[in-house]
């Protein structure tokens, strides 16, 4: 039902996230970022009411982690800060402190803008289960969700956002300010090229609503529109990503560390991914999936295969190459450089075909590395060397 | 759509100046494909590979007739480029550009909806007709005029499993790559629509991945009976890990949806023969033909 | 086009709250229009004139079905409201608001030709059957159904010349105000054109103003026969002085364009009966009838 | 041919609106809005470069009138500064100047965007006769003129810009940069509404394009969504409006003054541009244009008929009333009041039809004041009364 593009986003931290909804206009709580106690407990006094802090991490789930306290005095929000910080979630040392008035929430809505891939558009959700997970609400009370597609051409009208807050059991002013609050969000998420935006919950206060949560994922391919945020992308992957996957985004390579002991290479999702089942049904287990994309030179695939290679977990490479836009000889030519380079003794198997194919395998051949012309043979050979070494 | 693309569509090359624009090109043409000219705003009155480039596709079209246009601008002009051709009637428009923003292909597919225009992409290798025309980025040698239709998400998985299919005796009819993003022009069932009515295709390839619910809806198709013609499929993906993005943009596993199995299990209860691995999908053609 | 509205169209108001939706509401009905329904955001639920009043289109039309809509709304919402009516597939709708920026008018416009939509306005006087159903703001005394077809850049001008017509002893088939600003929904021709296949409409009344050319394009349409039933016109505006915009955001004469003379030129050399006083029409049109 | 939206417009000055230009990002010539002579001097100083200064009115034919100069130095900018200041041009009194860089122009180009009345749509108007009124150029030479449509669903694409600038003759590089200009002037005047907004010259120099000129004027209409600008709608009216036009204004009066002595007062616009002509063709002239609007109330009545009856012009009022919304009593009971509050003697002349038009009738009647049904008479009337007074 929610489905919905992610995988390729920028995501925002809450307090970062806040900051964009104030400038469109998307009602929030009086709140501050801090890093130390101290702010916490000034900031605290100069809101004058008690708190609520919450670390700023880019991963879900902190509420259970307990990263979130609440406090009624400086003081305590000072000790809040003091245990906060410095804490590990899921990996990840918290830094940063979102300090924000407490509020006396009459009722908790869900809301989100996201794209719905099958219908081709940004679609608005909405639900009166706030703050749970919304495929969550998905699964089980798929009723309790509202949906609305945006029309590309038309864009979210006024009425569409009454209609949306109608359904949602609104009327009158309520229905007014919480359909303000959809056709902000909305214009925020096209406006920041949002792959997905949510507030979650938004909070039903005695006068109105207020995004007692934010969050903004931002398209990666949009980033040229958003200069200022391409800075923040790598820090983004933090907690989502890997050590090693991390370093491998630094070297501008499409990989994902698995957990299995068979390096894979290969030119073009599609067939890495093949790859990797062909040697799951081998009865081996990837220790990565490792995309070269199209049309990669020797260095780039030198730089890979040293990045596989360089993995203690690995116990033998497969190198999956289908020749088009990529050339086998290419290929073979980096994946030599890097076994030299790294002098290195783990199995290497090569399968290649297509463009400049006797070409690769010539050079591979010299350099004694094994080539095959079948994905399944090679990957059972990668299996049974990953086993005996 | 009474056609896709064939030796006598004539061809524009948005981007032609750049190194992929320019290499493509000419692999096109060594292929046969009728490549009229190239547009590149601001190279206008410029040549490559032979051909005269235009600042603009009204200029080109004025000038020679151009019935389709292949695009491999930069993601961050991508969408004009597109729109250009979809507002002179040009159909296919088919964007090789890989990386462009969501929004861009949101807006760009509700304006050829509008007029009726049929987009390929963004982030696909092309499409052929074998032994005909290319348009797309695809390796001329694995490919052989047939009687399978093959559609696919993914690139290099395409090829693999048109050389299979070419090594086994078979061959190709028109093959269509639906491009890897999550926003994309055509979907299994567009093409299945057309292929049902296509003379030359006399069976289907249909390469699926991890991700959304194309493949579910193509079998959904399929098992309603609209589609009639024997189909095989692979489905890239068993392997992969929910969350985690398989190189493409639209191929990531969300909680229980988009799974290998659920497309898996879901073609397989419309008839069709589904492989375990690539190779396979050649070997049942084989057998379904 | 096969009708305007007649007595059986269902009118919905929008913007039916405010002080001349209400008041305007009531004398439609006195009228004998089939108002059904009112709408304003965030006032759904209420009633006025006995009324119900919703907080969107959609549920108006849900409730009671809805042909028509008239607009009351204030400018700044005029778009939306009017775009709302339009995705509803309602139609004609009629913007009797005032003071629409031009931008929105431009946009309305354009969406509403994408689906089919008549916009009437905005800033008209809206429209009415005589004797059956009045959309609009003008006085209902000075209508009595009959033969002649009324159509009008300005209010008042129209209700004067419609009087007139009442006088002499003829009436009024269908009488539809195009508004007074710049971008508006109909003009002379589209209007013609659905008098030419009216069989209530034996004549027509053309009241023109200086500003733009639409007398000037509706006299070429006369001229090129695309109109065949006797027209009596009048043009006001002879003592306007060229750059001074006279009340309606439209009716400034530019340079030499838009005068009064001519239009009353171009209608005359198309075979229009041109009176030099308001007055004239009425009599032109006892004499062509 | 180049018949666009009129009448209904704020004007901004040339300063004003080339400070929008350079927020689009449209290149402008480096230029300060100054006040005295002494910052002429230092801005030029500043500049170290020679100047052009050009006053800054709400009118046209600023140049033929001695209102543009060029200065070498700060010296020669400090006097023709104090030349300038204190001017009187088409009656109006210059009191600010814009200091700009001069240009090395290799050639002129007019451009701009307006509405299309006809064809419903914003419209880019190109020519390479810049410099010249594009009135004049269109009706001359209006093959000249590039014309380019906006379609308001796919608005203005960055393949139509280059087709328009490709149609005035450029190509390459310079294509691209006029493009530009084209693509941001159309986003401004989307942006800021604009009913006109112009470059005229755009200046083609050494290394690209730049605005020498800067016309931008706002539909008034749109002013809700420019709040900034509400406040500088009167004065934009200076120079444009007559001194009592402006006084209308002010009282919210739909006002235009014209040649003669008797005054008109009419409810709608046509109606009243009726009541002139016919005026005009029993003979008279009329003193002015006064549209009442709908509904007007016997105050909004009473205050129309004391300004008209307050210009020592106005021989003879003649007020064309036919009631619909506006009420015919409530006319008359504006009509009274006003009469009897100044006190003149000057002869009105009503002519009421519509509703309550007898109590209306009844109400002036007993005022000693006369009414018609018939708007020939009526006028007939006027002119000879006003013509006797």
């Amino acid at each position: 039902m929610v489905e919905s593009v992610e995988g390729h986003r920028l995501k925002l931290l809450e307090y970062e996230a806040k900051e964009y909804f104030r400038r469109h206009g998307i009602p929030t709580p009086q709140g501050r970022m801090v890093t130390t106690p101290r702010e916490a407990r000034d900031y605290t006094a100069e809101l004058g009411k008690p708190v609520v802090i919450k670390v700023q991490l880019p991963v879900g789930g902190r509420g259970k982690a307990g990263g979130v306290r609440f406090a009624d005095t400086p003081e305590e929000a000072a000790e809040a800060a003091d245990a906060l910080l410095g804490m590990r979630i899921k990996g990840l040392t918290v830094e940063k402190l979102y300090v924000e008035e407490k509020l006396s929430i009459v009722n908790e809505i869900y809301l989100g803008v996201t794209v719905d891939r099958r219908n081709k558009a940004y679609v608005v959700l909405a639900s009166s289960e706030g703050g749970m997970d919304i495929e969550e609400v998905a699964a089980k009370t798929p009723e309790r969700i509202v949906r609305h597609l945006v029309d590309p051409i038309n864009g979210l009208r006024s009425y569409h956002a009454n209609l949306v807050a109608k359904r949602l059991g609104y009327g009158g002013r309520k229905m007014l300010q919480f359909a303000a609050v959809i056709e902000s969000l909305c214009e925020l998420a096209l406006e920041m090229d949002a792959e997905l935006t949510e507030i979650n919950p938004l909070a039903e206060v005695g006068d109105g609503f207020t995004a007692a949560d934010a969050r903004l994922n931002v398209d990666n391919n949009a980033l040229f529109r958003h200069r200022e945020l391409e800075e923040r992308l790598l820090e983004s992957y933090r907690g989502e990503l890997t050590e090693r996957e991390m370093e491998a985004k630094s070297q501008g390579l499409t990989y994902v560390e698995l957990d299995g002991n068979i390096g894979i290479i290969g030119n073009g999702a599609g067939l890495t991914m093949a790859t990797l089942d062909t040697v799951m049904l081998q009865g081996g287990r990837a220790a990565n999936f490792l995309d070269l994309g199209g049309g990669a030179t020797p260095e780039r695939i030198g730089e890979a295969a040293k990045f596989v290679l360089g993995d203690e977990r690995t116990r033998a490479l497969f190198v999956n190459v289908l020749g088009g836009i990529t050339r086998c000889d290419h290929a073979a030519e980096g994946i030599v450089a890097a076994r030299r380079e790294l002098g290195v003794e783990k199995p290497i198997v090569v399968r290649m075909m297509g463009t400049n194919e006797e070409e690769g395998r010539k050079i591979l051949n010299e350099a004694g590395v094994e080539t095959l012309g079948s994905m399944e043979e090679a990957a059972k050979l990668a299996v049974k060397l990953a086993e005996a070494s | 759509m009474t056609r896709f693309i064939d030796k006598d569509t004539r061809v524009l090359v948005q981007g032609i100046t750049g190194s992929q624009g320019a290499f493509h090109t000419r692999l096109m043409r060594e292929y046969g494909t009728r490549v009229v000219a190239g547009t590149v705003p601001g190279r206008g009155g410029q040549t490559i590979e032979g051909l005269p480039v235009y600042d603009t596709v009204v200029e080109a079209k004025e000038s020679h007739g151009v019935d389709a246009s292949i695009i491999f601008v930069p993601a961050p002009y991508a969408l004009d480029a597109a729109l250009e051709s979809v507002e002179e009637g040009i159909d296919p428009v088919v964007v090789i550009t890989e990386g462009m923003p969501v929004r861009d292909s949101v807006e760009l597919m509700a304006r050829a909806r509008l007029s009726g225009t049929t987009v390929v992409g963004p982030n696909t290798p092309g499409l052929i007709k074998a032994g005909e025309c290319k348009m797309g980025i695809m390796p001329a040698q694995v490919f052989k005029k047939g009687e399978v239709g093959v559609i696919s998400r993914s690139g290099t998985l395409f090829y693999e499993i048109a050389a299979h299919i070419t090594r086994v005796g078979l061959g190709q009819s028109t093959c269509v790559g639906l491009g890897g993003d999550p926003v994309v022009g055509l979907d299994y069932v567009n093409v299945l629509r057309w292929f049902e009515e296509d003379p030359e295709t006399e069976a289907v390839a249909l390469i699926g991945e991890i991700g959304g619910d194309a493949e579910e809806r193509a079998a959904a198709f399929i098992g309603d009976g609209g589609f009639t013609k024997p189909v095989a499929a692979y489905v890239a993906g068993r392997a992969a890990v929910p969350g985690k993005r398989m190189g493409h943009a639209g191929a990531i596993i969300q909680g229980s949806s988009g799974t290998a199995e659920s497309k898996m299990n879901a073609l397989r209860d419309a008839g069709v023969d589904v492989g375990e691995l690539p190779g396979q999908v050649a070997e049942s053609l084989k057998e379904l033909l």
